[in-house]
């Protein structure tokens, strides 16, 4: 509850904020006292301290898996701000910053919407509230056809895909006997399932599969990532996906979860489909940000192996891996901002010129192969494991894991730019407090890495108790 | 004493040592001294342990060091055995290798003093290795100086290493021995799995129990690595080619000891071999065989050593007729004998190519007899030897095998007569081309002519003298009864030359033994005659024709395994790295390629246009939709 | 009369609105036909709602009211939805002077 | 105790030659380290088997039921051994080689021993996983980084090749561990699966894991990195590789399969005899044919590696011992053979060995040690790689795990001839014969090439004929993992 009112309560603060100054660095500062107090807020709830006792009459639920994706997101968020809070300025001329950040803050407001609807209704409306400040923002960059192109895309593909959605909770909605959206009374056990509901099912499958760009309804990924202005590229690849991503778990966990036989083999097609195509198509890409925009594909193709086998192991993997992934891509993202040529050559010979840049990057960069020692690789594990317990899929685990070989192809050749090519790759202007935040983040992915247990414990009791 | 054996190696082994080590700092005086010093001290030593052995009633010793590898329930102690055999081996080795590091002392005196230092220390680590050999008390310690010793003539053999020709000879001496030795080898393992142990003792004990197969299996590999070390076919061809090193190092290695070192494994192993009676036969016939075979190319080579190196096989393939017939103390008999006629033949050979300064083809030599009186003198001593004509040792040795062989089957007897009549050709052939006639040599070569130093005379002497007396330590019983000493004197360790484990020689009549005597001294002395005569007035210096080419180019042998093993090993290699290429690497690569391409194919999906995407989606939902519906679970 | 017609009327007019999206070239129309798809929804969650309303009124008076609310909620999304779609096509109008999503292909691959 | 610090000194001592900012003062720290953990692994060596200072145990994962499990068994304390000795001779050979930014070298070359100890003392799975992937990226730094023209792609060739291996491994791995009874990656928890599994499992299990350490080893047909690898890497980098990394496979296989899954090793064991055969052979005639020096020396050790894999599948104690102490021996011959192909490759400028000869007459000191290093590469008896052979034969010859004992002991000794074939080819074409203009201006070797080359034939000529300590050393892991072995269901 904390997070949802300050988040929305926050964000109508940051809009006036722009009224009274217009001066950026206030506003950034404004915006990261939010965050902090929204993740102190968060957090405390986590605790047991609720601000705002309202009786949201079971349309919300906030148990610890929830808050906890929360405190991780809006802790994302923070480090995100304040990497590359300061790039939001240099979007393009008059562009004001305040009501960017407003966006930002309602996008947290939907995110945290996602991560604890307890009906099909709050699902939705979060969704919606993520998804309508994020059309704005890929279109923020106002005289860049290919930011207009992107918004546009995103726009319409996205409200096709609300349609489908709203298709499939009203199928859902025919199909449950009691005539309700609560997600608890929505289940129908091991019943054999009507094709009402099925259907309903599949379509719900799609639509969440569309924003969390699983293949073949990914389209959209590459486009508008790469259209959109890398700043809010890096937001809606990192933050905002495994915000939704939280919420697709939890709708087929709590909804779903006892059917989970039915629809197990299409959630399979799925990921397969996603990882290939995520991971072969970034293999020829010229520009590191459209290739990560593919990573991001690939990346979700592993998320989903823990949406195929909704388990414990998946609950906590999808939360590390949230992190992880965060993490990492918004380093990355944060380096990409900063340099000129966004192709492979313009990173050529960083390691010379910039070598912290290089170090923490090669960093972020091992941690999405899921190299041992990074965070990446615990989250790949708990994936692979969380499948392998249940028993099934075997096939599915041989393939992921060749498809992360692969996926080892395109990480490695911005590695081999940097480090083994030689050239000059042009950086902007560095920070000394950029290069100390990028390193406390790399110390923070290594240590993911080598202790995921800090993030774990917590999981571990928590998600078991509920 | 006998405890102290374990001097008898290590005392070559030291000199090794000392001269490999300051091969830059020591003078040649110093170096000779170290190399020959070694050889006579561990030559007294031998000495001295012979005469604690040769008392009646010595049992067998067994010294052990340490413990060489022990691996569950197989220990393999670096152990000695010492025994008759061994001692006469050790004194074998010992006294000749002394006689020869001495002889060379003046023979290598040409090379510079490091490569001087460096021939030295090689001929002191292959007396080390084969007295490894010869004192090992079981076939793992055998085994290890089995290929000391090969390797030793590796290194001697490519003396000359800035002679390519040289480089490949040693080469292929060492592939070839082996090729042999994994035979050698594959019969230790057998034995580990068959006895549990490779010790000499407890082999022999346990071979009563094993099948008849098993025997002749182990036998037979054992005797594969004898051909490759003995020279026998076919693996004989490195011999000759062997005989690119130094002299001295032909005369040691490859006639006195290492060759017969195939010999003395079978010899000590005779009791396995009793209890194999196919092996035997498959001995006898590749003995004979070879014996044959090496006689007939030796009628027509020209070149000096070339000549003595096949006599060396054909005189090996002998003493595996011995063995093959049971008659175990003549082989090891025939083993002593020839290493003093062999040796004496080699430093006498070395002695003429250092008078005709580095000349070896005999067609270029004539009338030497007045310039190297000495020589000359001892070298007809070591062809009468060889040739079997009595007193001469030779005809004692080469007649005890021939009686053995006939007792086993008078066609063995047959042509074994018949190779010593060819040994008794080409040997005075050779003399007689060499020695008698008039010079055929360059002026120079001729104004240089002269007698070698004293150091290498006296070796030739010495052998001279062990060559024509050596034959009276085994006087058949035909002729006097139990004269037969070193048959006596060997009978612990081989039994009776009439083998006591049934496969032995059977008896043979006195008379007819005396006839068979008779037959061969004689045929042999008309023989020794005919080719000295026909050879001293007309020698034959054109190039050979018809029948004899074949013959002087070895049957072709080399060529024919050139044809049907090198060349196929090179095309395979050739094949196999095409395929490392295009097809192995090839379908490592082709993945990389087949997703590089994929990548490329499936970007265009990404069309750009919002309607082929939206159509994509509502595809894959329609596929998804008809997976539910036919899809049964 | 049975709730079948219903489903098979919306039904059509969502499939409508899809073949729509999927033909259409002008970006207005296309993101009229989503529209289209949006209200065949409202009408399946009313007739819904009726349904469940006709079948569990004896036991709870006010079943399958949430159907109906849930058709307020997607008015109120779908407005907002206009507002910033309209823009977006505005903006990119005033850029390129087309609204022909073909040419939107400046992105791909 | 001992493993921590075995594993933790050349990690922090990598992590402290980043800092070093000239190549000098960071070579000379990377030496002090290497050595200081040479002590400590004779330190271990003299404990004795059963001290308790040889194990540590710590808390690291309870979640996922994974500890910080590190030990020294007879296994674990000689390929330490070899490791602690390899790395200050590779140092002490390259002394003069000269690398840009050659602080970062040393450090990786530091990281990647910590990562190959750690490998070879994980008690753990999970922590084996980690060391064997870590042991992996320095190597992929220093090769693309400091190697040959093509590096970079050989490089990242070995790199997937190797990584497509490990995730299978994980798999298993993972699987293995999902069947545990008590959740646990514990080595012990491993070893008492084997009841609880199935053959069937245990038949695609073995691949997965036999997969991953046959490309590491490398066994036929999944060789093809090696050579490039091996020729495009610094040779300091390639005697890591090829010395003490290659035998990270024929440790997995001892420690993490044969005794894991003894009903998959027995049912896979003849296939994979095959494998290692053919590729003994193949190996070796490929070997003949190639004229690069490098090149050479990876093939034959393409072949002896097959060799020790072959004995591993024969289940016999003689063979095992065997691996065990030709795992050891192996390292140094070849670290030796690397020494002398890099001296003359400074020196010549040349790997060709056509291009070479008559080297003898100018450094006759390396083509003495040279030789004697080539005669262990032979397995001569008296050098160190005779007994590890001998015994490897012995063990394939008497092993009751096939029928086929026979044909493989026949076959994989048609390799000894071959390999005395390339070895004295390559002898006699670069040092014998007449020099030519290239090689008439050689020099002999200066002094610290001297020691290190006499330390490995002192080592090769100690071993060979003294080989007790080393077998007595591993006995108890023989016994344990045969009996293991032995286990049908």
């Amino acid at each position: 509850m904390n997070a949802i009112i300050i988040s929305a309560l926050w964000g109508i603060i940051m809009m006036f904020s722009g009224i009274v100054t217009s001066k950026g660095s206030t506003i950034r500062n404004v915006a990261v006292l939010g965050l902090v107090l929204l993740l102190t807020g968060n957090y405390l709830d986590l605790t047991g301290y609720h601000f705002f006792p309202v009786d949201v009459h079971k349309m919300l639920f906030f148990d610890s898996f929830g808050l906890l994706a929360n405190t991780i997101i809006i802790g994302a968020t923070l480090i995100y701000v304040l990497l590359s809070g300061r790039e939001i300025e240099n979007i393009a001329a008059r562009m004001p910053v305040a009501e960017c950040f407003a966006l930002i803050f309602f996008v947290l407001c939907g995110i945290s919407l996602v991560t604890t609807f307890n009906t099909l209704l709050m699902l939705f409306i979060g969704i919606e509230i993520i998804s309508i400040p994020l059309y704005i923002l890929t279109g923020s960059d106002k005289r860049n056809l290919k930011s207009n192109e992107a918004a546009l895309k995103y726009f319409l593909m996205g409200s096709f895909s609300t349609g489908l959605m709203l298709l499939g909770i009203a199928l859902l909605y025919g199909a449950s006997p009691t005539g309700t959206f609560s997600i608890d009374d929505l289940g129908v056990g091991k019943a054999n399932l009507s094709a009402l509901y099925m259907s309903g099912l599949l379509l719900l499958l799609v639509a969440m599969g569309f924003k969390v760009s699983a293949a073949p309804f990914h389209f959209w990924t590459p486009d508008v990532y790469d259209g959109a202005p890398t700043v809010f590229t890096s937001f809606m690849a990192t933050i905002v996906k495994a915000g939704i991503f939280i919420g697709f778990i939890r709708l087929f966990d709590e909804t779903f979860g006892d059917s989970q036989a039915r629809w197990q083999l299409f959630v399979a097609i799925i990921t397969a489909v996603t990882l290939f195509i995520g991971n072969i198509t970034a293999v020829f890409q010229q520009s590191v940000k459209r290739m990560l925009a593919y990573s991001s594909i690939a990346q979700a193709g592993f998320m989903l192996l823990g949406l195929l086998s909704i388990n414990g192991l998946a609950k906590e993997g999808i939360l590390l891996y949230a992190a992880a992934y965060s993490l990492a891509t918004i380093g990355i993202f944060a380096v990409l901002i900063k340099m000129k040529d966004y192709t492979f050559e313009g990173f050529n010979g960083l390691a010379k010129h910039h070598p912290v840049l290089a170090a923490t990057c090669t960093i972020f960069l091992l941690s999405l192969a899921g190299i041992p020692l990074t965070a990446g690789f615990f989250a790949k594990y708990y994936m692979l494991a969380s499948v392998i317990q249940t028993g099934h899929f075997l096939w599915l685990v041989i393939f992921a894991v060749l498809c992360a070989a692969v996926s080892v192809y395109y990480y490695f050749r911005v590695i081999q730019a940097m480090y083994f090519k030689d050239g000059d790759a042009q950086a902007l202007e560095l920070r000394p407090g950029f290069k100390g935040l990028l390193v406390v983040v790399a110390a923070l992915v290594l240590l993911l890495g080598v202790f995921p247990q800090v993030v774990l414990d917590r999981l571990h009791g928590l998600v078991y108790t509920w | 004493m006998v405890n102290l054996v374990w001097l008898v190696p290590v005392l070559p082994l030291a000199g090794f040592l000392i001269n490999g080590l300051f091969r830059n700092s020591l003078s040649k005086g110093m170096t000779s001294v170290v190399g020959c010093g070694v050889l006579l001290a561990s030559f007294i030593l031998s000495l001295l342990i012979f005469g604690q052995v040769r008392q009646e009633g010595f049992e067998a010793v067994t010294v052990t060091l340490f413990d060489f590898i022990s691996v569950d329930k197989l220990q393999i102690p670096f152990a000695f055995q010492v025994d008759q055999l061994s001692v006469l081996f050790l004194l074998i080795i010992t006294g000749v290798g002394f006689l020869i590091h001495l002889y060379s002392t003046s023979y290598m005196h040409e090379e510079a003093a490091p490569h001087f230092a460096r021939y030295f220390s090689y001929l002191n680590l292959f007396v080390f290795s084969m007295l490894l050999l010869v004192l090992g008390a079981n076939f793992v310690i055998l085994f290890i100086g089995w290929e000391g010793v090969g390797l030793c003539s590796y290194l001697l053999i490519g003396y000359w290493f800035k002679n390519v020709e040289y480089g490949n000879a040693a080469k292929k001496a060492f592939i070839m021995n082996r090729i042999g030795d994994l035979g050698f080898l594959i019969a230790i393992f057998w034995m580990i799995n068959q006895f549990g142990s490779v010790t000499f003792t407890e082999v022999f004990g346990g071979a009563k129990g094993a099948s008849v197969g098993v025997m002749t299996g182990i036998t037979l590999l054992l005797f594969v690595g004898a051909t490759g070390k003995s020279a026998q076919i076919p693996l004989y061809t490195w011999l000759p080619d062997a005989m690119a090193g130094p002299t001295p190092v032909s005369a040691l290695i490859h006639a006195a000891t290492m060759v017969t070192a195939g010999i003395y494994m079978i010899a000590r192993s005779h009791v396995l071999y009793s209890l194999a009676p196919v092996t035997q036969t498959v001995v006898a016939v590749i003995g004979l065989a070879t014996a044959l075979f090496a006689a007939t190319i030796a009628l027509k080579q020209n070149d000096i050593k070339k000549v003595l190196a096949y006599s060396t096989v054909s005189q090996l393939g002998y003493m595996f007729l011995g063995l093959g017939v049971g008659g175990y103390t003549g082989a090891v008999f025939h083993v002593m004998t020839h290493a003093f006629f062999k040796a004496l033949l080699f430093l006498g050979a070395g002695s003429v190519i250092h008078a005709m300064g580095g000349e070896q083809d005999i067609r270029k030599m004539g009338g030497l007899r007045k310039a190297l009186p000495v020589t000359s003198l001892t070298f007809f001593i070591g062809c009468v030897a060889i040739a079997g004509i009595p007193p001469f040792s030779g005809f004692f040795s080469k007649d005890e095998i021939l009686a053995a062989a006939y007792a086993r089957s008078p066609v063995y007897y047959g042509i074994g007569l018949f190779t010593a009549m060819l040994t008794a050709f080409y040997m005075f052939r050779l003399f007689a081309t060499t020695f008698s006639g008039k010079f055929r040599g360059t002026h120079e070569q001729e104004h240089h002519l002269h007698e070698s130093p004293s150091a290498m005379t006296i070796p030739l002497i010495v052998l001279a003298i062990l060559a024509a007396a050596a034959g009276f330590l085994g006087i058949p019983e035909a002729l006097v009864p139990h004269a037969h000493v070193l048959e006596h004197f060997l009978s612990p360790v081989l039994g009776g030359a009439s083998g006591d484990e049934g496969h032995g020689v059977a008896e043979i009549s006195r008379g007819t033994e005396l006839g068979l005597m008779g037959l061969s001294a004689g045929l042999a002395l008309i023989v020794s005659l005919w080719a000295w005569g026909k050879f001293k007035s007309k020698p034959e210096v054109g190039e050979p024709a018809g029948f004899g080419k074949v013959l002087a180019n070895k049957w072709y042998v080399d060529e024919l395994y050139r044809a049907i093993i090198t060349k196929p090993l090179n095309i395979l290699g050739k094949f196999f790295v095409w395929l490392e290429k295009w097809v192995i690497d090839g379908a490592v690569n082709g993945t990389g390629r087949l997703i590089q391409y994929s990548a490329r194919q499936l970007r265009l999906l990404q069309s750009g246009q919002v309607g082929g995407y939206v159509l994509l989606m509502v595809i894959g939902i329609l596929a998804l939709f008809l997976v539910e519906l036919f899809v049964k679970k | 009369m049975p709730i079948n017609y219903y489903i098979f009327l919306s039904l059509a007019l969502f499939c409508i609105g899809v073949a729509g999206v999927l033909t259409r070239r002008n970006a207005i129309i296309i993101f009229m036909c989503i529209e289209l798809m949006l209200n065949a929804v409202n009408l399946l969650l009313v007739a819904f709602s009726k349904m469940h309303q006709h079948a569990l009124a004896v036991t709870n008076p006010n079943a399958g009211i949430d159907g109906q609310i849930f058709v307020f909620f997607i008015m109120v999304v779908a407005a907002a939805e206009v507002s910033v779609g309209l823009a977006i096509i505005v903006m990119m109008y005033r850029n390129t002077h087309s609204i022909d999503v073909n040419f939107l292909n400046r992105l791909k691959h | 105790m001992i493993p921590v610090l075995l594993i933790a000194i050349p990690l922090a001592g990598g992590l402290a030659g980043f800092f070093f900012k000239n190549s000098q003062s960071a070579r000379g720290w990377s030496l002090f380290v290497s050595l200081l953990a040479l002590v400590v692994s004779l330190v271990g060596l003299s404990v004795g088997a059963r001290s308790p200072m040889l194990n540590a145990d710590v808390e690291w994962l309870p979640g996922l039921g994974s500890r910080f499990a590190v030990g020294l068994d007879g296994m674990g304390q000689i390929l330490c051994l070899l490791t602690a000795v390899s790395f200050p001779v590779i140092f002490i050979a390259t002394w003069r080689n000269e690398y840009r930014k050659g602080w970062n070298f040393y450090a990786l070359m530091l990281l990647s021993q910590a990562g190959l100890i750690g490998v070879f003392l994980a008690m753990d799975a999970l922590l084996f996983y980690f060391f064997w992937e870590l042991a992996l990226i320095p190597v992929y730094f220093l090769c693309s980084q400091w190697g040959g023209e093509k590096r970079i792609q050989a490089t990242f060739k070995f790199f997937i090749y190797t990584f497509v291996g490990s995730l299978l491994m994980l798999i298993a791995i993972i699987w293995l561990y999902s069947h545990t009874p008590d959740h646990s990656f514990s080595i012990k928890s491993f070893y008492e699966l084997r009841s609880h599994i199935g053959g069937g499992e245990q038949l695609w299990l073995f691949w997965l894991f036999f997969i991953a350490f046959a490309i590491k080893m490398p066994i036929w047909p999944l060789h093809t990195w090696q050579p490039d690898a091996y020729e495009q890497s610094p040779t300091a980098t390639t005697m890591v590789l090829s010395g003490v990394m290659v035998k990270m496979g024929l440790f997995g296989v001892i420690r993490w399969l044969a005794p894991v899954l003894p009903v998959g090793t027995w049912a896979w064991g003849d296939t994979a005899s095959a494998l290692c055969i053919i590729g003994m052979i193949y190996a070796s005639l490929v070997a003949i044919q190639q004229d690069d020096l490098k090149r050479l020396v990876a093939y034959s050790s393409i072949a002896h590696i097959g060799l020790m894999c072959l004995a591993i599948f024969a289940t016999t104690a003689s063979g095992m011992q065997g691996v065990m102490i030709q795992m050891f021996n192996h390292g140094i011959n070849i670290i030796g053979l690397w020494i002398v192909i890099d001296l003359i490759e400074r020196q010549m400028g040349t790997r060709k060995i056509s291009e070479l000869g008559g080297l003898a007459q100018k450094a006759p000191a390396l083509a003495i040690l040279l030789v004697i290093v080539a005669l262990a590469n032979v397995a001569l008896p008296l050098t160190n790689a005779f007994v590890g052979e001998f015994l490897l034969f012995s063990g394939v010859f008497s092993s009751k795990a096939t029928q086929y004992n026979v044909v493989f002991t026949v076959v994989a000794g048609i390799s000894i001839i071959l390999s005395a074939i390339y070895t004295l080819n390559m002898i006699q074409r670069v040092f014998f014969g007449n020099t030519n203009a290239l090689t008439e201006k050689a020099k002999d070797i200066k002094l610290n090439e001297k020691v290190v080359l006499a330390t490995i034939v002192v080592l090769i000529v100690v071993i060979g004929v003294y080989p007790k300590p080393m077998l007595s050393l591993t006995k108890d892991t023989v016994d344990m993992i045969i009996t293991k072995m032995n286990y049908k269901l």
